[in-house]
């Protein structure tokens, strides 16, 4: 099944790059939203069997990821939201230029870096370093709280795809434990945000800059 | 035995102030109590120390006493409680009930501090002692903490003395890794590179040229000294800043094999601080400002005496040691004396005329008879003339100076010799410095209104001046009693070098300076005797000053002190800065109109505050990297982290 | 003990006759006959029986003044040799003494002048003490010389005419160190070019300026302590001008008065020569004159 | 035993959020502090306390730190009731359940031995204040707490990220898997390096925001200026203190791999940036709550210097964890009663404060003399010390800097700090009716007691566990 591995890393890649040219953020919050589904079937495919405790952590992956947490900020932004536009502060040509040098030196670094003898897939490290600079982008050049939380869940989403690699090594309960905190952490997130615009009318945390020196 | 006494002297101290804090804010017992302790504390440390010039040195883990800690113990014991005393008027508590009992509380604390710095024989203990000494003193000089002036140059002299405090942090660092522990002995020749050995020497002359007060490292001084009670101006210029100079000579007692330079740099600081430290003091409208410039410059003095001591040692000539060691602890002492003298008559004056500027002084001897003469007194001892104290340790320095060029001997280094016209300078701008403060202050007619209420103070301040002034003739008049201290302080200084053959009296001409002070005495008292003999048989008569026959003279056409030194302040203006506000004329008939000048500090007013206010501006312009921007702040995070995986 | 008394006895006696020679002197030099040369005695004699005059702001520190400018005076004459003659007290280090007691009455002298409360003496008390700033160092860098080149700390080892350094190598310096010295007694003294001892223009004047308020005994004091300065200051240059020794004492004595008197011939022709200097011109010549000692000190050291 | 050391907070957390009363609800936080210190006392004096086959283990550095927050704890929630009285107005309910909760979890992040649990734990603490800092409920709060949240949750994704660097790192070799620290200490040698030297980075970058590391520092200052005092105290003290543990935990596998010295530099420079950082903010400071955040970035970077530097400045880090974890306490506490009785915490307003809070103003101005380490206080021996350490090291131009940095940020905090309790109130600062009263000065005298006590004397089992913690962290296979 060790095949399929590679086609989707590409399509991982290619989220990355449908997110940094997204204009609308519900466009944004699917191709996060289909990323994490994708996560949970590589978590199958990259065990190779269909032992319980695998099944169960794909179906939480699939359901946090891919459902629960998308749901979640769809519903944050028909509550709050006056916009439905990305506000980039980077523009989306470069924003995706950035994303492309960002994959290379991806592709680079994970070069420099010794791949275990019998590895899940040559790409792993790579895609993995990709979605993590990714998030990054998003977290940097929009403006918008919520697009924020997106680009944390990407960068995210990063970090789990280099947890392919290691599925003997990290006991199941942490990877619960991992999935719990993220979600509680989106879920304060979301409070907070719901806060925010009650409190200043937007989402932009280009209002947020009251502290500082 | 001794050491104990000196303990119960230190603790005695340390808690004099704490029982006023019992008692109300008005309530002058437990002001009474605390000077009772201190003087019971006194007592039982002056006896202690004394006690230990007879005896085996005592050397412990945690206290050690020899000649040299009896040298600063004399005068931290003395001085402080003569103030408390001189406080029981001065600042009384029921007249100060906001201030009065933390006063007290730090004054306490600040004099066993001292006393614990001395006797202090680790690192621990040593540093903790010597931060309670800073933070007191920082505590008492912003006693009036609602002024402004207070509170700047009480962050300056924090500022200040952490900075020492930092270095006595890498010095007592460096001894530690050299060594290997925390004790306090000195350092064995050779484990440590010369280069290591000097950098503790810098650090040491840094951090206890701060505390001292050394050009250019004066800069907290003026200004603390200035701002805090007179009684309290005393302790700091008597004692407190002293404790720089032991941190000096203890240092470099513990330094083995000095090089020359040591003693040059010193005697360079030491002529700078002198100079300078006059010339500013030259300036001053202050009256308080005025003395606490003579201390730099007194302290310039003292340190120009350890290193002609340094170069001795050095060059292993002990005579050299004996004599500038020996002119610098006995001008410790004397400085003590006659500076505390000179502020507590200070302040006797500005307690009656509630103002220390000069300028509206003026005719306070005749309403003030004891304050004028024991200022007199003060005056005549700190430029250094006979028959007072000051001379008899300004002539040990002379002396050692004349020696470097060879008299006596084969070694001579002439670097050393240049002290001597040094000091003579300083004695003679001194001499004019004082001359001006006297004249301004106490002689000729008053020159406002603070002067007409002025009285004459109690017998409270006027008592700890009268012992003053008896032990500056006394010292000045038999300065052969002080010798073996002194002896005894500079062979444990100077352990290998000194045998016991030598000793002041022999070096230096101890009973001729006596009995020339003593035929002083006389001769200027038979002359007075003659005097008014004559004047009597001639009879007198009194009547307005001539003025060259000006008619109508009026008490403001007096010289004034700022234009008495207005020669001198042209010589130096290079070092005074001075700045002018002169009346801009225009009409033919111009109106009411006033002139105002003032002195800079030459290192802190051109040097610092320029300098702090150029720092301050290029730290602030980093701030916009804090701007409240949460993707700035994201960035950081991702630059640095590719800046690290990109390190190696 | 002879030695001794003679050198009280000159110390005492001597001092007004130098004035007197000096008035003498200028006196011939401007074509006049002159006061006779007791004059100054008999000046003093009437100033210590007339009454006194006393300023109604001064205190004691105004009586001082004299008294301690004399006092001073005395004891520094104790300590410096006349002639070929060892000085009455000898020490190590009495030169310092020396200079101090010197300064010992300049504090005196000029806060008494600022006791009376006058513009015009605190000018001169100011000018005083300004100008003995810049002499006081000359004076210890010509000290450095004598002391270096005798060996000795004391002022009659230093001017007893022996050169260990041989006096070859001492000369140069020598005469620098002479004639800063000449500098320093003359204003120390205040004689013309740097003052004025009998001008009546109060605003130019340094040391005449300060005791117009004393009167009576007092003035007297005055007027003898400030000629027993000359005498020691001039007894001091003569040592380091002609340091001679002749083989019998009391020749000595002889040629210390001869010298003595020839000096103040020389005051005299210099005050008869000469203007008074401008006030501004007064630091500048002090300055070159510690400049003159400090280099004599750096050509012995080098 | 290991259970019941983060059971119980979270328990009493629970508790919290059922109690209906807004008024006794405060007093459960006393209680499960006091509960926690005794399970704490007895853990310490007991014998070895591990659980679940080596993942929860208190080892010497675990029980350093563990000490420290349950100290920390008990006297910060013998303020909390008073302080929360004082702010009846508002529901309290999460705020004390959170305070709880994050005791437990800082409680589990000392003990865990596997470092995916750890990152779980510290994860949970951050989500756990985050309510904490929002207490106030103002926009300016709202602001500060998004800050911290994402910033903190940024970080600490990358943390994670190098946890499964390192967990790569021994896959990579061909050894077997794990993510126990026992067993990555033991097998550091074969570690692959390059895997190693990322994952360190990473970790660093990750718990450095935690910490509050510079660059990474940025959340700091708003979150320490918006929370409440007691907030800041158990923060700056506790919580930091947890990812100092989780770096040391690192630096330990680092150590005893052939890395060390890489890790050591990166320490070093990131102590001596830190302090920089945080000196250069603290020049012309107005705000006395956010200067206090920088001097917390300071101390940080003063800690993981004297680790970077090793030998004698590992101990001195080590205990300076404790002393600055206590004087810590003492400047957030005061300075929190100041900010309340002025309603302000600009120097523009606040002036005088030893005129109007006797005990709260004094607190404040000792505890800036302590902290910037001047004797006697605690701090002194700690940061005289990591100078010792590097001067014994020959590290002489990193301590020159480090001189010179603690003396510029003298200079900056004792110009805050003196405009602050020097003077006379100005008559337009805003009458509030705040006074000084016993529940609220008593903390923060026992936390100056200890502070002065830590610098004159070690008390002996203090010392031994320093010890024992830094021949622990020191250790090679």
């Amino acid at each position: 099944m060790r095949e399929f591995i590679d086609p989707i890393l590409v399509l991982v890649l290619l989220l990355n790059f449908v997110a940094l040219g997204a204009s609308r953020l519900r466009t944004l919050i699917q191709a996060v939203a289909f990323q994490g589904m994708l996560l949970g079937i590589l978590i199958i495919l990259a065990h190779g069997s269909f032992m319980l405790w695998v099944l169960l952590m794909a179906g939480a992956t699939v359901a946090l990821k891919g459902v629960m947490i998308p749901r979640m900020l769809f519903h944050a932004i028909r509550e709050v939201v006056i916009r439905r536009e990305v506000e980039p502060i980077v523009g989306f040509v470069a924003s995706l230029f950035l994303g492309a040098v960002g994959t290379a030196l991806a592709l680079l670094f994970a070069k420099t870096l010794p791949i275990a003898h019998e590895p899940v897939s040559s790409l792993v490290v790579p895609a993995s370093l990709s979605t993590v600079l990714t998030g990054f982008l998003v977290l940097t050049t929009r403006s918008k709280a919520i697009t924020q939380v997106v680009g944390y869940l990407i960068l995210e989403n990063g970090v789990f795809i280099f947890g392919l690699l290691l599925m003997e090594a990290i006991p199941f309960m942490v990877e619960l434990g991992v999935l719990l905190d993220l979600f509680v952490a989106i879920f304060v997130m979301g409070i907070i945000i719901h806060k925010i615009s009650r409190e200043f009318s937007s989402v932009s945390t280009s209002m947020l800059s009251e502290l500082k020196e | 035995m001794n050491e104990w006494l000196i303990v119960l002297g230190i603790a005695l101290h340390a808690a004099s102030g704490v029982p006023g804090l019992f008692y109300p804010a008005d309530d002058e017992r437990g002001q009474r109590l605390s000077l009772a302790m201190a003087v019971v504390g006194s007592v039982s440390g002056i006896a202690g120390a004394l006690w230990s010039l007879w005896s085996p040195p005592v050397s412990g883990a945690m206290m050690r006493v020899d000649g040299l800690v009896v040298c600063f113990l004399l005068p931290i014991f003395l001085i402080p409680t003569l103030g408390g005393l001189y406080g029981m008027e001065y600042w009384r508590q029921s007249q100060h009930p906001r201030n009065g009992r933390k006063l007290r509380l730090f004054y306490g604390l600040v004099t066993a501090a001292l006393a614990g710095v001395t006797v202090a024989a680790n690192t621990i203990l040593f540093l903790a002692a010597w931060e309670i000494m800073a933070l007191s003193a920082f505590f008492l000089v912003t006693t009036e903490d609602e002024d402004r002036a207070v509170r700047e140059s009480g962050w300056l002299y924090l500022v200040t003395t952490h900075i020492s405090t930092l270095c006595l942090f890498a010095l007592f660092a460096i001894l530690r890794s050299v060594t290997g522990s925390y004790s306090l002995e000195p350092l064995p020749s050779g484990v440590a590179s010369p280069e290591l050995v000097n950098a503790l020497f810098v650090l040491a002359v840094i951090a206890f040229g701060c505390k001292a007060g050394l050009m250019p490292f004066h800069i907290w001084l003026p200004g603390a000294h200035a701002m805090t009670p007179s009684h309290v101006s005393a302790l700091m210029s008597g004692v407190l800043i002293k404790i720089g100079i032991y941190g000096l000579i203890r240092i470099t007692s513990w330094l083995p094999d000095p090089p020359v330079w040591w003693g040059g740099l010193l005697i360079c600081l030491g002529a700078v601080s002198g100079v300078l430290g006059v010339v500013m003091a030259l300036g001053q409208h202050d009256l308080k400002r005025l003395l606490a410039y003579h201390s730099i410059e007194n302290i310039g003095i003292i340190v120009m005496g350890v290193g002609l001591a340094l170069v001795g040692r050095s060059l292993n000539c002990m005579e050299w040691v004996l004599l500038g060691l020996a002119g610098a602890l006995l001008h410790v002492w004397n400085h003590g004396l006659f500076k505390a003298l000179l502020f507590f008559s200070a302040g006797a004056v500005i307690h009656v005329t509630h103002t220390r500027d000069m300028d509206h002084l003026g005719g306070l001897a005749r309403v003030m008879p004891r304050t004028a003469f024991f200022f007199a007194v003060g005056a005549v001892a700190i430029c250094g003339l006979p028959p007072l104290n000051g001379f008899v340790s300004e002539l040990l320095i002379y002396i050692g100076a004349f020696r470097t060029l060879g008299i006596g001997q084969d070694v001579s280094w002439f670097g050393a010799a240049f002290v001597a016209p040094t000091l003579a300078l300083i004695g003679a701008l001194a001499l004019a410095c004082f001359v001006k403060a006297y004249g301004a202050v106490f002689l000729g007619a008053a020159r406002s209104r603070h002067v007409e209420h002025a009285h004459e103070v109690s017998q409270a301040m006027t008592g700890p001046m009268l012992v003053l002034a008896g032990l500056c003739f006394l010292i000045g008049m038999a300065p052969i009693l002080v010798a073996p201290a002194l002896d005894r302080a500079v062979q444990d200084w100077a352990p290998g070098l000194m045998s016991g053959t030598r000793s002041l009296a022999v070096v230096a001409p101890l009973g001729w300076v006596g009995l020339g002070a003593l035929s002083l005495i006389v001769l200027a008292g038979l002359a007075g005797v003659v005097l008014i003999r004559r004047v009597r048989s001639g009879g007198h008569t009194s009547t307005g000053t001539w003025d060259c026959g000006y008619a109508a003279p009026s008490e403001r056409m007096q010289y004034t002190a700022s234009s008495f030194a207005q020669i001198l302040g042209g010589l130096f203006s290079w070092v005074q800065q001075p700045r002018m506000h002169r009346p801009d004329i225009k009409t033919v008939f111009p109106g009411r109109t006033v002139f105002q000048s003032h002195v800079l500090d030459i290192v802190l007013d051109a040097v610092l505050k320029p300098a702090y206010r150029v720092g301050a501006k290029f730290l602030s312009s980093f701030r916009f990297l804090q701007a409240g921007n949460i993707h700035a702040y994201l960035l950081y995070i991702v630059v640095f982290l590719i800046v690290l995986l990109l390190w190696k | 003990m002879i030695q001794c008394l003679v050198h009280i006895v000159l110390l005492l006696a001597m001092p007004p006759l130098l004035l007197g020679v000096i008035g003498k002197t200028k006196a011939l030099f401007a074509g006049r006959v002159g006061a006779p040369i007791l004059q100054p005695y008999h000046d003093l004699v009437k100033l210590f029986k007339k009454g006194s005059v006393f300023s109604t702001t001064t205190t004691w520190v105004f009586r001082a003044g004299p008294v301690v400018g004399l006092a001073t005076a005395l004891l520094a004459g104790m300590l410096i040799p006349f002639g070929g003659h060892a000085a009455p007290v000898a020490f190590s280090g009495d030169m310092i003494l020396f200079a101090y007691l010197f300064a010992l009455g300049r504090f005196f002298t000029a806060s008494a002048a600022l006791d009376t409360g006058s513009a015009f003496e605190g000018m001169g008390s100011a000018r005083e003490v300004t100008f003995s700033c810049l002499a006081e160092p000359a004076l210890f860098f010509g000290f450095l010389v004598l002391a270096k080149m005798s060996a000795s700390l004391s002022l009659t080892t230093m001017l007893d005419g022996t050169f260990p350094l041989g006096a070859g190598a001492a000369a140069p310096s020598l005469v620098l160190v002479a004639a800063s010295l000449f500098i320093v007694l003359l204003v120390e003294n205040s004689r013309i070019p740097f003052d004025d001892p009998n001008t009546h223009l109060e605003l130019t004047m340094i040391h005449e300026v300060m005791v117009l308020d004393h009167s009576g005994p007092a003035f007297g004091m005055i007027l003898y302590g400030a000629s027993m300065k000359l005498f020691i200051l001039g007894a001091f240059l003569l040592r380091v001008v002609a340091p001679f020794k002749g083989s019998d004492p009391w020749s000595d004595w002889g040629l210390f008065i001869v010298g003595m008197l020839a000096m103040a011939v020389v005051i005299g022709v210099v005050e008869s020569v000469m203007a008074r200097f401008r006030m501004v011109f007064v630091p500048t010549f002090l300055v070159a004159a510690c400049l003159l000692s400090a280099f004599g000190v750096i050509l012995l050291l080098r | 035993m290991a259970f019941l050391l983060f059971i119980v907070p979270l328990v009493m957390a629970g508790l919290a959020l059922v109690t209906p009363s807004n008024r006794w609800r405060p007093w459960l936080i006393p209680a499960g502090g006091v509960a926690h210190l005794v399970l704490t006392g007895l853990a310490l004096s007991g014998g070895p306390v591990s659980a679940l086959q080596g993942w929860l283990v208190l080892d010497p550095l675990g029980k350093l730190v563990l000490g420290l927050i349950s100290v920390l704890f008990v006297v910060c929630s013998y303020y909390a009731p008073a302080y929360l009285a004082l702010r009846a107005e508002r529901p309290n309910r999460f705020f004390c359940a959170c305070l709880l909760a994050m005791l437990g979890m800082m409680t589990l992040v000392t003990l865990s031995h596997h470092l995916g649990l750890m990152w779980v734990a510290i994860e949970a603490t951050t989500l756990a204040t985050a309510p904490l800092l929002f207490f106030n409920h103002s926009p300016r709060s709202l602001e500060a707490t998004w800050k911290y949240l994402l910033i903190g949750s940024v970080g600490i994704a990358l943390a994670l990220l190098g946890t499964f660097f390192l967990a790569y790192s021994s896959i990579r070799e061909g050894l077997a898997p794990t993510l126990l620290l026992d067993d990555l200490v033991r097998i550091a040698p074969q570690l692959s390096g390059p895997w190693l030297h990322a994952a360190f980075v990473l970790l660093l970058v990750g718990y450095g925001t935690k910490m509050g590391l510079a660059p990474m520092h940025t959340w700091k200052p708003d979150a320490y200026g918006e929370a409440p005092g007691l907030v800041g105290a158990l923060l700056a003290g506790g919580a930091t203190s947890c990812a100092f543990l989780a770096i040391l935990r690192f630096y330990q596998i680092c150590q005893a791999a052939p890395e060390a010295a890489f890790a050591r530099e990166i320490l070093v420079f990131m102590g001596l940036f830190s302090m920089a950082v945080a000196a250069v903010f603290m020049i012309r400071q107005r705000d006395f709550k956010r200067m206090l955040a920088y001097s917390s970035v300071e101390h940080m970077g003063i800690l993981v210097l004297g680790i970077g530097l090793g030998g004698l400045a590992t101990f001195g880090a080590l205990l300076h964890l404790i002393t600055n974890g206590v004087t810590k306490g003492v400047l957030f506490l005061s300075a929190g009663n100041i900010h309340r009785a002025y309603d302000s915490k600009l120097t523009d307003d606040v002036r005088g404060a030893i005129r109007r809070l006797p005990v709260s103003g004094v607190l404040f101005l000792a505890g800036f003399l302590v902290v910037t380490g001047s004797p006697p206080g605690g701090p002194f021996i700690s940061e005289f010390t990591i100078l010792t350490g590097a001067v014994s090291g020959g590290h002489y131009a990193v301590a020159a800097l480090y001189l010179a940095l603690l003396a510029i940020v003298f200079i900056g905090m004792g110009t805050t700090v003196l405009r602050v309790v020097q003077g006379v109130p100005s008559a337009q600062a805003a009458a509030t009716s705040y006074r000084d009263r016993p529940q609220l000065v008593i903390p923060i005298l026992v936390f100056m007691g200890l502070s002065l006590l830590l610098g004159l004397y070690i008390p002996k089992p203090l010392n031994t566990m320093l010890h024992d913690a830094a021949a622990y962290l020191e250790v090679t296979p």
